[in-house]
């Protein structure tokens, strides 16, 4: 869960930092939110299915290593 | 605690069988009665009673594994011909006497243990039991029919010895012993797997050896818990550092040159019964690259040789790939010419080049199998029916352009060109994957994919020495004997990361001799000499 | 095992990836575009004339192939962009027409005077297909269609005649050579140089030329040959230089690799043939009150190949005399050549870009008015110095011997 | 921190592969014209005066990473969090570098293809490479390093033997005067490569030599520095200003323009390797940075664990910091050098500096 907080964390500092970049750039808000979401709009089956799998084991990973944490301290080494 | 970035490893605890400790019985009967049965009534254990003096005794050993000349000439005839000793004395004490007087071999071992004297029997060793007593002598009389040493088959070269391994442990270490005239050359043996009793030898040069290998050698070896080992791959396989790789981290070598080379520059042999593959660690990439032969030949031509070396793998493994990529992704590329020329010969192809690529490449793959697996008597044909339908058939059916051809007999041909057999076997797996991701994402894919193959190469460890050394990390004075071979002169320095225990290999090197004339100045007096006039 | 874990995460992505291969084109999708003519229509719309190979009838050896069959097949589309012109070509081939692998770009007289040829270039400068190395002629009274669909012999592709010709003529006599794109736009872009591009004309009937009948002749009825460079001013074709001007313009520009000289020698016309094998040109710019003086400084060294009467050639003082004779035909050569750009007011020698990186600030005063005031009333001076280094196999001629 | 050394030539080769990375791809200090190599001549001995800054910083603290000495400098909690904006500025910097690559391959070779399949292969293969840790990453460096100079050096005669080098078109020298081409280093070459370098401040803790650091990092910012002003001299001379300055990715023009034996022509794939090394690098070394900058500051006990989440983020935050490549590289070169790249490069750790200086002044002398 650590591991998943972190990384939204970084997330919205990282999407701030672009979102100002845009605005710096002169571009009003809804252009700049609009920006960040505009390369992902056109979008093919196999870019969907990339990017599912990328963001199911962003989930997935962390968890199954917590999983796998509980599961060795339950049963300590012998 | 290598390393943060690196999965830990937990340690696998191997648990230790607990082997029954029964002493001999001291009665002869029940004891052989005992072997009997344990033996499941096996003609082939002989077992012979006889009477040494008044004492009740037996020989028993398996047939076909002993030298029956000592046997009869050592063992039988002095023991049956002993007289009785002076003064009657209970066997427990007269069982060493009668050995030490009338047993004419060389290794004799005594044990009260069962479970050794039974393993002797099976191993090839004649055992003494003696009524009365619990005690056993172990008498090495291992023989029989070997096959005797000849030319290595797998790694012929021109120059160099010609002797090869033989599948017998004690044959193996005696041809080493005999390149090495060396007390500092240790043998350890054990025996390894569950229920072949492998004899595996670990031979090193102390003093030369480092001591963390050695150290992580034996623990590997101990670790190994297996039932059966059968040869070296075995032992190979369960020592390994990384499992999930296409490359060899351990050598494996059937010439006893390789290995005294290998001892020398301070890397530890471990030797398996049964086989002629003897295993030497820590290996890293470059020598997969190496020849005997390159010590013995000048040092110009083995550099050459080496650099190509490395293009032929480097073509065995991105050859097709390059082809697909070129073809489907990168025409640009192809001089205008070539382009037309392969044009052509594609335009009535019916497969993609990919697919056409992977038929041959297939087709290659199971004629090679099938050259190698099949009798001797019918590989002609095999090689005919393959020349006939791949070169010709296929071409002119129109089902594969003549260039694919020529591009699949390169790369077979360069496969073969690999000194080292088990480096060979990874480029052809690997060649795959690269065709792959040619034919995905042409030389984007392929380059991606080498830059995997070299991150996967630099994480390797062999024995906890990096796999890429001296290269990566680079080790500006190993390097002379790398993709190139400086002359002997210049080869002062062991391998750094393991040799380190005695890191020069003659004190002041190799001097070079400034007396011989070598040029205008003091030609005369030789020159003079020896000139025809 | 995370590992597993990773493995397979990479392993399902590789397979989504085996299925896109978006990129992938095979060799038997591409029509591999050789040449390209551009022409311009009465109401100002492109033509585009494709010369698409066949590969199957160029390769020779294959079974069937070569010999009879058109080595080329030649498309038209009428558009307003090079773009759409691709896009109108569509639908009439069945392969992707593939530009990669174009030696040679056609322009017509008739576009290249009027129209201009800016405009053409955009689109193939910012292509990522066409390479900035591919050639550019101009078709010299000729349409840019009849260049690029004429059958030639032994070259079996047209464009690849074309092109070699030209490279033959620059390594042999001086008079053409190879304009590339980029050329042509650096050219355009820098204030102080114009583009200068050779032109090809046809002989015989330009009609007859895209037909098998044209190659079972032993001369080629119809057949391109290089013809003069076309002097570009900003980007319109405004004349053209031929034979020994063009050789001038070139000498001038450094380019000539050698070139052959043809000297008086008393009372005789063209009696000595003089091969040049090496040359440096040098062009020195002097700004003198406030007007700049350029000043082209030759060096050329060569061979005597040829004598129409008895020289002796073993005579070094004769030789001396030639090299006199020769310094003044080079330094004719290139003043002819300066006077006659001049008049064109079109500085295709890049005489203002020598004035800029001599002087920038007196550049920029000048930039403007360069062209048109500056330009062509430059004082230019030319000096050629020659050397005779050998005179082939023999000394003196047989001439000698027949005279007396 | 890992427990990991690393030694001095591998970070010599990781400095110069880092510097050479995606600064040999953009139209680096164009706006100085014909002069841009003498800007980023410049520009390199700027970097020299930040490198001093660094230096001393590490000094003081040789054996932590800037995310522990920022603490101990400014106190627990500011520090923490002036710690983790750094960490965010590493990870912008890795998107913004992987849009680049992935921009060049789309613009130059792969014109259908999704740019975020592109980036995601080159993303896998960086997660694949960092999960083993920087030893494996520096020694991978040292062999990408012989390729890369194999390469490049062969690339150079292929230009040079194909007769394309013009010197004249570098003149004339200064053309706009001295100040034209300072303002390009304080604009732009200052930060983007040199600056950039900052984060070798989270490698120096690594090294096994501390005393060679000075000399190696020296002598690898002059080879890679004078090496990138080379690549202009010979991108102007081939290109001429004109098309240098128009072109997305100038070095790839360049190498289109070599025509050799009427076979060596239209190079830019094997070119394509160069790059990838580069990028691969740079992009490697800010995400490794940025892991082990943020376990050490969240306290990660396993930052391998860090690995595979980051790299998403970046994969996609490369995605969406732009719509165009011309705003990417308006943002990049225009903007974030003044508004992100110098406060962070040279202003915090000027005041850091001085902060420890006269922390540090009562406690110890400073060691040499």
């Amino acid at each position: 869960m650590k591991i998943i907080g972190i990384a939204l964390l970084i997330s919205l500092f990282l999407f701030a930092l672009i979102f100002g970049m845009d605005l710096l750039l002169k571009f009003d808000v809804k252009t700049s939110i609009a920006a960040i979401l505009t390369p992902i709009q056109i979008i093919g089956p196999v870019e969907i299915g990339l990017l599912t799998i990328f963001i199911f084991f962003f989930f997935a990973l962390p968890l199954f290593h917590e999983y796998k944490k509980k599961k060795n301290k339950k049963k300590p080494a012998e | 605690m290598k390393s943060f970035f690196k999965r830990r490893k937990t340690a696998v605890r191997a648990k230790q069988s607990s082997g029954s400790e029964d002493l001999i019985p001291s009665s002869l009967s029940a004891n052989l009665d005992t072997i009997r049965q344990k033996t499941g009534y096996s003609p082939d254990i002989i077992i012979r009673t006889l009477s040494i003096g008044h004492y009740k005794a037996a020989v028993v050993y398996t047939d076909g594994l002993i030298d029956s000349v000592p046997i009869q000439e050592s063992l039988l005839e002095p023991l049956l011909k002993h007289e009785a000793l002076p003064k009657p004395l209970p066997p427990d004490e007269a069982l060493p006497i009668i050995a030490r007087q009338s047993i004419a071999l060389g290794s004799i071992q005594f044990t009260k243990k069962y479970e050794e004297a039974i393993l002797a029997v099976v191993g090839g060793d004649a055992v003494l039991f003696m009524d009365g007593t619990s005690t056993a002598v172990i008498t090495d009389v291992k023989g029989g029919e070997r096959r005797s040493i000849q030319e290595a088959s797998t790694q012929v070269s021109v120059r160099g010895p010609k002797e090869g391994f033989t599948e017998s442990m004690a044959t193996n270490i005696a041809l080493i012993r005999r390149m090495i005239h060396n007390p500092n050359v240790w043998v350890e043996t054990m025996k390894v797997g569950k229920q072949t009793k492998t004899d595996v030898a670990v031979m090193y040069i102390n003093g030369l050896v480092s001591e963390e290998v050695l150290g992580e050698v034996r623990r590997r070896l101990k670790k190994i818990n297996m039932d059966g080992v059968l040869e070296s791959g075995y032992v190979e396989q369960l020592i390994e550092d990384e499992t999930f790789t296409p490359f060899p981290t351990i050598i494996n070598t059937e010439r006893p040159d390789i290995v005294t080379a290998n001892l020398l520059e301070g890397r530890v042999a471990i030797i398996v019964n049964g086989t002629p593959f003897v295993l030497l660690a820590p290996a890293v990439f470059v020598q997969f690259f190496q020849s005997a032969e390159d010590y013995y030949s000048r040092f110009d031509i083995a550099t050459a040789i080496r650099m190509l070396r490395v293009l032929v793998f480097l073509i065995s493994l991105i050859g097709p790939a390059v082809y697909i990529a070129a073809t489907t992704f990168h025409q640009e590329m192809i001089p205008t010419g070539l382009l037309i020329i392969v044009a052509a010969q594609r335009d009535n192809v019916p497969f993609p080049a990919f697919v056409e690529a992977l038929i041959m490449e297939i087709t290659f793959e199971i004629l090679r199998e099938a050259g190698v697996r099949m009798p001797k008597a019918i590989g002609s044909t095999v090689s005919i029916v393959g020349a006939l339908v791949i070169g010709q058939a296929a071409v002119q059916a129109g089902i594969v352009s003549p260039a694919m051809v020529i591009i699949v007999s390169i790369t077979a041909i360069t496969s073969f060109a690999t000194p080292s057999y088990s480096i060979a076997m990874s480029a052809r797996l690997l060649r795959f994957l690269f065709m792959g991701a040619a034919a995905s994402f042409g030389f984007y894919g392929v380059a991606l994919i080498f830059m995997a193959m070299i991150v996967h190469l630099c994480s390797l460890r062999s024995f906890g020495v990096p796999y890429m050394s001296p290269l990566a990390p680079f080790i500006a004075k190993n390097v002379g004997d790398t993709f190139i071979r400086l002359p002997l002169l210049f080869s002062k320095n062991r391998p750094r990361l393991f040799g380190h225990s005695n890191p020069t290999r003659s004190e002041r090197g190799q001097e070079y001799d400034h007396s011989v004339p070598k040029g205008m100045v003091n030609k005369k007096t030789v020159e003079g000499e020896t000139n025809e006039t | 095992m995370k590992r597993n874990l990773i493995m397979s995460l990479i392993l399902a992505a590789a397979s989504f990836l085996l299925a896109g291969c978006w990129d992938k084109r095979e060799l038997t999708d591409l029509a591999i575009v050789s040449a390209l003519g551009l022409d311009i229509t009465e109401s100002g719309q492109y033509v585009g004339t494709f010369q698409i190979v066949i590969p199957s009838n160029v390769a020779s050896g294959l079974q069937g192939g070569g010999g009879e069959n058109l080595p080329i097949a030649v498309y038209k589309a009428e558009a307003d962009n090079l773009i759409d012109l691709h896009g109108q070509l569509s639908g009439k081939i069945s392969r992707q027409p593939y530009y990669a692998h174009t030696n040679v770009i056609v322009i017509s007289e008739k576009l290249a005077a009027e129209e201009g040829i800016a405009a053409v270039f955009d689109g193939i400068d910012r292509g990522i297909e066409f390479r900035n190395t591919t050639k550019v002629v101009i078709a010299r009274g000729e349409k840019a269609e009849m260049v690029v669909q004429t059958l030639t012999g032994i070259d079996k592709l047209p464009s690849e005649k074309i092109i070699k010709m030209i490279s033959l003529n620059e390594l042999i006599q001086g008079e053409h050579f190879n304009t590339r794109v980029h050329d042509v736009i650096h050219t355009l872009v820098s204030p102080g140089s114009e583009p200068l591009i050779s032109g090809v004309s046809l002989k015989g009937s330009a009609e007859d030329g895209n037909k098998q009948e044209n190659l079972q002749s032993a001369q080629l009825e119809t057949a391109p040959y290089a013809n003069g460079m076309a002097v570009f001013k900003k980007d319109k074709l405004i004349g053209w230089l031929d034979d020994d001007l063009a050789r001038g313009t070139t000498w001038t520009m450094d380019k000539l690799l050698s070139t052959n000289l043809n000297l008086d020698w008393k009372d005789q016309k063209n009696a000595i043939a003089f091969q040049v094998s090496r040359q440096q040109t040098e062009v020195r710019v002097d700004i003198k009150h406030e007007k700049p003086v350029i000043s082209i400084h030759v060096q050329a060294e060569g061979d005597i190949m040829e004598v129409k009467q008895a020289i002796s050639l073993n005579d070094p003082h004769v030789l001396a005399d030639i090299e006199k004779e020769m310094n003044k035909v080079i330094e004719q050569d290139i003043l002819h050549s300066v006077q006659k750009v001049q008049q064109y007011h079109a500085d295709v020698f890049g005489f203002g870009e020598a004035v800029h990186r001599k002087d920038p600030t007196y550049w920029n005063k000048v930039k403007k008015t360069w062209d048109d005031e500056m330009f062509p009333s430059l004082t230019v001076q030319v000096n050629a110095e020659s050397f005779v280094r050998r005179t082939g196999l023999r000394n003196k001629s047989y001439w000698s011997s027949i005279d007396s | 921190m890992e427990k990991a050394k690393i030694s001095a030539f591998q970070l010599f080769v990781m400095i110069a592969l880092f510097e050479f990375g995606s600064a040999i791809l953009i139209p680096l200090a164009i706006g100085a014209k014909q002069d841009a190599w003498l800007s980023i001549v410049m520009g390199m001995v700027g970097g020299f005066l930040l490198f001093f800054i660094y230096y001393r910083l590490y000094l003081y603290y040789p054996d932590m990473l800037p995310t522990g000495y920022v603490q101990k400098i400014i106190g627990r909690i500011p520090g923490k969090m002036l710690a983790f904006l750094y960490m965010i500025y590493f990870i912008y910097l890795a998107s913004r570098d992987l849009r680049d690559f992935g921009a060049m391959l789309v613009t130059s070779t792969y014109p259908d293809s999704p740019l975020f399949v592109v980036n995601a292969l080159l993303m896998l293969l960086v997660i694949y490479t960092l999960r083993f840790g920087i030893e494996v990453l520096a020694r991978t460096g040292e062999l990408l390093f012989f390729l890369f100079l194999l390469i490049t050096v062969s690339a150079l005669v292929l230009i040079s033997s194909s007769g394309l080098i013009d010197f004249r078109q570098l003149q004339p020298v200064l053309e706009n005067g001295f100040y034209a081409v300072f303002k390009t280093v304080y604009m732009e070459t200052l930060y983007v490569p040199f600056g950039e370098a900052i984060v070798f401040t989270m490698i120096f803790p690594y090294l096994n030599e501390r005393k060679k650091l000075k000399r190696v990092y020296i002598s690898a910012m002059t080879l890679s520095g004078l090496s990138l002003a080379f690549a202009m001299i010979i991108n102007v001379s081939v290109l001429g200003v004109d098309l240098t300055s128009r072109s997305q990715f100038p070095i790839l023009s360049t190498i289109q323009m070599i025509e050799l034996a009427e076979f060596l022509e239209r190079l830019d794939v094997y070119f394509l390797l160069v790059l990838i090394i580069g990028i691969f690098f740079k992009l490697s070394l800010y995400f490794y940075v940025a892991a082990s900058g943020i376990a050490d500051l969240f306290q990660v006990k396993e930052p391998s664990q860090l690995i595979y989440p980051m790299g998403i983020i970046i994969l996609l935050s490369s995605i969406s910091i732009a719509g165009s490549y011309a705003e990417h590289i308006e943002e990049g070169l225009k903007l974030a050098t003044i508004y992100v790249q110098l406060p962070v490069q040279v202003v915090i750790p000027a005041v850091l500096l001085i902060i420890a200086f006269f922390k540090n002044k009562k406690t110890k002398a400073l060691p040499a």
